[in-house]
């Protein structure tokens, strides 16, 4: 192999595993969902509906694209690109084995925080695009939505960096082969729960799906787009939904450190990605929506002080050891 | 308040009233005391509950607007009444009184075209506001057609 | 207010004068120009189809479609009347219509299958044709229930249409007032077989392939 | 005290816009098919105007063409979610009028339809309204489908009772059409059982549940005063602080045998009139228990062998007759003129009067509450708009 192929090669592989594993992690919460609600789940396309994601992504891409008149269509048209590209280029940073990633940048954890926060330009395009009343009004609730809890998501993840030192993520992942960050004392269980809570409001996962709303805004920012924009707005949600689980299963739970031969690292690390995206999901599943002006109080007020005092109090113990790292 | 006491009442304070039944009470009045019937009945004998209004098409005879309002606590009912006389389609609204009459008061205009003098929003509100016609008076087919469904 | 002249003169009823039957095939809708493609996509499988061998890509590529097609059909979640309370018990977990890889969706825009569960009414049907437009192509309607069918028990009223089929083009009709959920899901797996049969250039099959 | 008409709040907007928006007629929360025009100042709903009629089905035009036989099971489509006592109002209307005395037995399966029949409209007010704030991809699904669970175990005992899962035509003038099949009421007591454990569980998921809490609690208050003026009925009512039961205030079909609780709450918002509901389920529930001890034996129906639809007459009068449906009082105002069909019918829908609350209620909330009180007010469109 040529060097000047694999600068190429890796991301290719790289961003075609990610695709699988978001296609088949539709069917997974649909299953796992199903189970929760005493029902079977897909069942019938391929055995136990394993091919129910294919003949999904398949038919949305056949199916008649819409562009309603009144839309701003260079807007319309641009929103799911510009949606789906930062909560791919969220990938490129993590490291999925010692050496195997895209780029694993000595700033790697600033990198994903800042491409992740920048899906809301789609998705304020999307709904402004649309010309849809509901789109206009989910678009507003996404910007309040996502400028309150990246703040604290941003926080609680900082307290592993403080924890390892570095903002190399393979480095955070590295000094977790001790003690993963989620068992250390106090510190490690607040901030995986500040962690889990943020991601799930920054994900616009339910309780805080106010901006897709089902119930209110029929589907929020993408209620006019049909056919394969639909699917690019639904692989990106669910991309970022599992970028932030890697993110969490590599600040947490220890990355691809588990028993076994080293070989089975990546295996490990999606193991533990995957827990946490079934975490997220059963969160999803279980409980009533909160209204709008009751989630961004909850940011302002509870979540960004007390992951602020975690921060500090993690800085505090840092020093007070002398040393980074467990 | 028993049924007794409030048709003894009504009786002193209407003098053109028919008064017969128990549960409930049917008042019959005529057009100009419907308001303050309905009034009467809901500060003195303290029917605060509104149930229903609506109205029966006698043919010839004209149309003839029916009320209910009830005492919770005391349990009594009244039914009240009143003929509108041959050809004549207003009647007061009742909707100073009673704040559920509005609803109501917009679906019997929908389906008699009596117009309630003094309700505030009087429009169609079960069928469309293109429809021709009020559909339950008797001279109303049940099968009409309405283009361009048919 | 003025006080209103006398009631208006009775309006003759007229459709009493068909016969049933025939009044039905001439107010049924066709679907109009057949299905939706971008001509450049009819040009290309065209050229393919006129290969020597080429039929063989696009018998395979129009099977394999339209096996994705019936693999997920979702329904707008568009509810009427009574029907709509056995189409919910329908999708809920005894019935369970996510194992056919069916999930409702609240837009328009993201579904594929209409399911008329009830009444339509001359004030509804308005919007009933917007919201059918709304959903991209292709796309079905299933009629649910007598009322949906024909008007059912409220087919001599004044205010309800006789029949969604005079209003927009339907697949599939399932009798009963209302249908229980095995009768749907009946009607639903007959629109799959009708989906498998679905054709490139629009044209519909008849309503049953299956030979039994 | 005058209610005014529906009030606009007026806010401290600077901004020039008002945004209007149509919930409607088709719409994930709308129950069915309503239409309601909101005025927003950003999130905040200033004025709604609702629209409704989107499923008007000439109910009481059809029923001057229909015999006292036919209507009853066209009845049950007004109220479809509650179809047995939308029958019962209509039935029990046809007997005071004709003055038709109903056996023992008759009155008492009547009284077990009705109050499983209620049992199994709450489920699905529960559910659906989780589903409203809970959204169709969260956890209100959840609960919904838990619902639907408890709920098909109901139709089960009527399909078995009367061969249908929703319409049903159970009632007939002067009785009921059917008698309970060999084994229904050991089914129907251990189905009773089941419901009753499994409420437990929802109310343990529920009302711990903090953002339940915060979704429900204070929201769409209503005063009592607005409450009776507008004529709202049953959980509503109650939950408004308004002790009145139509069983308890004048009881029909042996109700008066019984013992059971009118539940009542003064708060006046969702969480009221949800902790209304919940109690009204194990009341039903108990109910339910006593007919099934106490069932007497006997006809079934005063006129039994019904020949033909013409052949129940009821002699010239008038009477309105109510009864306590699973959302309030649902009326039925019925004049005879002696022959085999009635003259005029006047449906008191309780839905029709609920839903007047709306415009009433709304202005002040956020959108997301609209759907929180539409689903706490529990409209059925078939009664709305007849």
């Amino acid at each position: 192999m040529t060097a000047w192929l694999l600068p190429f090669l890796v991301p290719f592989i790289v961003m075609n595993a990610i695709l699988g594993i978001v296609t088949y992690v539709t069917l997974l919460e649909r299953k796992f969902a199903a189970r929760m609600q005493s029902r079977i789940g897909p069942y019938r396309v391929g055995p136990h509906g394993l091919l129910q994601p294919i003949a999904d992504a398949i038919k949305l891409m056949m199916k008649e694209d819409v562009v309603p008149t009144a839309a701003d269509r260079p807007i319309y048209n641009l929103a799911p690109i510009v949606f789906v590209l930062p909560c791919m280029f969220i990938f490129a940073t993590i490291p999925f084995a010692p050496g195997l990633g895209v780029a694993d940048l000595n700033i790697g954890i600033l990198f994903f925080l800042a491409v992740s926060a920048m899906e809301i330009v789609g998705l304020f395009m999307a709904g402004w695009g649309s010309n849809n009343k509901y789109a206009m009004l989910s678009a507003m609730r996404a910007v309040n939505q996502v400028i309150s809890y990246d703040l604290p998501f941003i926080f609680s993840a900082l307290t592993p960096v403080l924890l390892a030192g570095s903002l190399k993520l393979s480095d955070i992942a590295a000094a977790q082969a001790g003690l993963w960050f989620i068992f250390y004392p106090v510190i490690g269980q607040l901030a995986f729960i500040a962690f889990i809570v943020s991601t799930v409001a920054s994900e616009n996962r339910a309780p805080f799906d106010i901006l897709e709303a089902e119930s209110e805004l029929v589907a929020g920012f993408r209620v006019e787009y049909s056919g394969m924009k639909f699917a690019l707005i639904q692989l990106g949600e669910y991309a970022h939904v599992i970028g932030a689980s890697f993110l969490g299963a590599l600040l947490f739970l220890g990355a691809w450190a588990g028993p076994g031969p080293e070989w089975l690292g990546p295996v490990w690390f999606l193991i533990t990605a995957m827990l946490i995206f079934l975490l997220v999901t059963w969160v999803r599943w279980s409980f009533v929506r909160i209204r709008v002006d009751q989630i961004l109080a909850l940011s302002w007020k509870a979540l960004l002080p007390s992951t602020l005092l975690l921060l500090i109090a993690t800085a505090i113990v840092v020093v007070w050891r002398g040393v980074p790292g467990v | 308040m028993t049924a007794d006491q409030a048709r003894v009442l009504i009786a002193e304070r209407f003098s053109g009233a028919q008064v017969d039944g128990a549960a409930p009470v049917v008042v019959s009045v005529a057009r100009d005391a419907w308001l303050d019937l309905a009034r009467f009945a809901k500060e003195t004998l303290g029917c605060r509950f509104f149930s229903f209004l609506s109205a029966v098409d006698w043919k010839d005879e004209g149309l003839e607007v029916v009320c209910k309002v009830d005492n919770l606590d005391a349990g009594l009912s009244l039914l009240l009444k009143t003929r509108l006389g041959p050809g004549v389609s207003a009647c007061p609204s009742l909707v100073p009184v009673y704040a559920g009459a509005n609803w109501m008061e917009r679906e019997c205009y929908d389906m008699f075209g009596i117009a309630f003098e003094g309700h505030p929003d009087l429009r169609r509100i079960l069928l469309g506001d293109d429809w021709v016609g009020h559909p339950l008076l008797k001279s109303y087919a049940v099968d009409t057609p309405y283009p361009p469904y048919r | 207010m003025a006080v209103k002249g006398p009631n208006p003169p009775v309006l003759t009823p007229v459709w009493r004068n068909f016969k049933d039957l025939q009044e039905w095939e001439a107010l049924h809708q066709k679907r109009p120009e057949g299905d939706k493609h971008s001509a450049l996509f009819e040009r290309v499988t065209e050229g393919i189809h006129s290969f020597p061998g080429g039929f063989l890509v696009t018998t395979v590529a129009d099977n394999f479609f339209n096996w994705a097609r019936k693999s997920s059909v979702w329904p707008v979640t568009f509810g009427l009347a009574c029907c709509a309370i056995e189409m919910m018990a329908t999708f809920a977990s005894r019935f369970d219509v996510e194992r056919l890889g069916m999930v409702p969706w609240a837009s328009p825009r993201h579904s594929d299958l209409m399911i008329v569960s009830g009444t339509v009414t001359i004030k509804m049907a308005p919007m009933l044709t917007r919201i059918y437009d709304q959903m991209p192509d292709p796309k079905w309607a299933v009629s649910m229930g007598s009322c949906a069918n024909s008007g059912g028990p409220f087919r001599h009223g004044y205010h309800v249409v006789k029949g969604v089929d005079r209003v927009i083009p339907v697949d599939v009709y399932v009798p009963g007032c209302p249908p229980p959920p095995e009768s749907l899901l009946n009607g639903l797996l007959l629109l799959q077989d009708q989906i498998a049969h679905f054709r490139r250039t629009g044209e519909r099959p008849a309503p049953n392939p299956k030979e039994d | 005290m005058t209610i005014a008409a529906p009030r606009h709040v007026e806010l401290d907007y600077t901004g020039s816009e008002r945004l209007t928006m149509n919930m409607g007629p088709q719409h994930p929360s709308a129950h069915g098919v309503f239409r309601a025009i909101l005025q927003l100042e950003g999130e905040t709903v200033v004025g709604v105007d609702a629209v409704i009629g989107y499923l008007h089905r000439c109910h009481e035009k059809l029923a001057e063409t229909l015999t006292y036989a036919q209507y009853p099971s066209i009845a049950s489509k007004t109220d479809y979610v509650a179809a047995m006592t939308s029958e019962f109002a209509y039935v029990r209307a046809a007997e005071m009028i004709g003055k038709i005395e109903v056996p023992k037995r008759a009155q008492y399966l009547r009284v077990i339809a009705a109050e499983l029949q209620r049992v199994a409209s709450h489920l699905l007010w529960l559910g659906t309204w989780c589903l409203d704030m809970g959204g169709a991809l969260g956890g209100g699904a959840t609960i919904f489908l838990y619902c639907i669970r408890e709920r098909e175990m109901i139709l089960d005992l009527f399909e078995s009772l009367v061969g249908a899962r929703l319409l049903y035509g159970f009632y007939q003038v002067g009785g009921v059409r059917y008698d309970l099949p060999a084994g229904w009421v050991d089914t129907c007591r251990q189905t009773v059982d089941v419901i009753d454990t499994r409420i437990d569980e929802y109310q343990r998921m529920l009302e711990d549940n903090p953002f339940f809490q915060v979704r429900t609690q204070g929201v769409g208050v209503i005063s009592r005063e607005l409450a009776q003026e507008v004529g709202i009925a049953g959980p509503l009512l109650r939950g408004s602080g308004v002790a009145f039961d139509i069983r308890r205030g004048e009881p029909y079909s042996s109700y008066e045998d019984f013992e059971f609780r009118v539940p009542v709450e003064t708060s006046g918002d969702c969480f009221g009139r949800y902790k209304v509901r919940m109690a009204e389920f194990r009341e039903s529930l108990t109910i339910v228990r006593q007919a099934l001890d106490r069932l007497p034996d006997g006809p079934i129906s005063s006129r039994p062998g019904l020949k033909s639809v013409a052949q129940t007459r009821i002699p010239k009068g008038e009477a309105y007759a109510r009864v306590e449906g699973a959302r309030g009082e649902v009326g039925c105002y019925l004049i005879a003129d002696g022959s085999a069909k009635p003259y005029r019918m006047k449906w008191r829908g309780a839905s029709f009067s609920n839903l007047a609350i709306l415009p009433h209620i709304i202005p002040g909330h956020k959108v997301a509450d609209v759907v929180a009180i539409m689903g706490s007010v529990d409209p059925v469109f078939g009664e709305v708009d007849r």
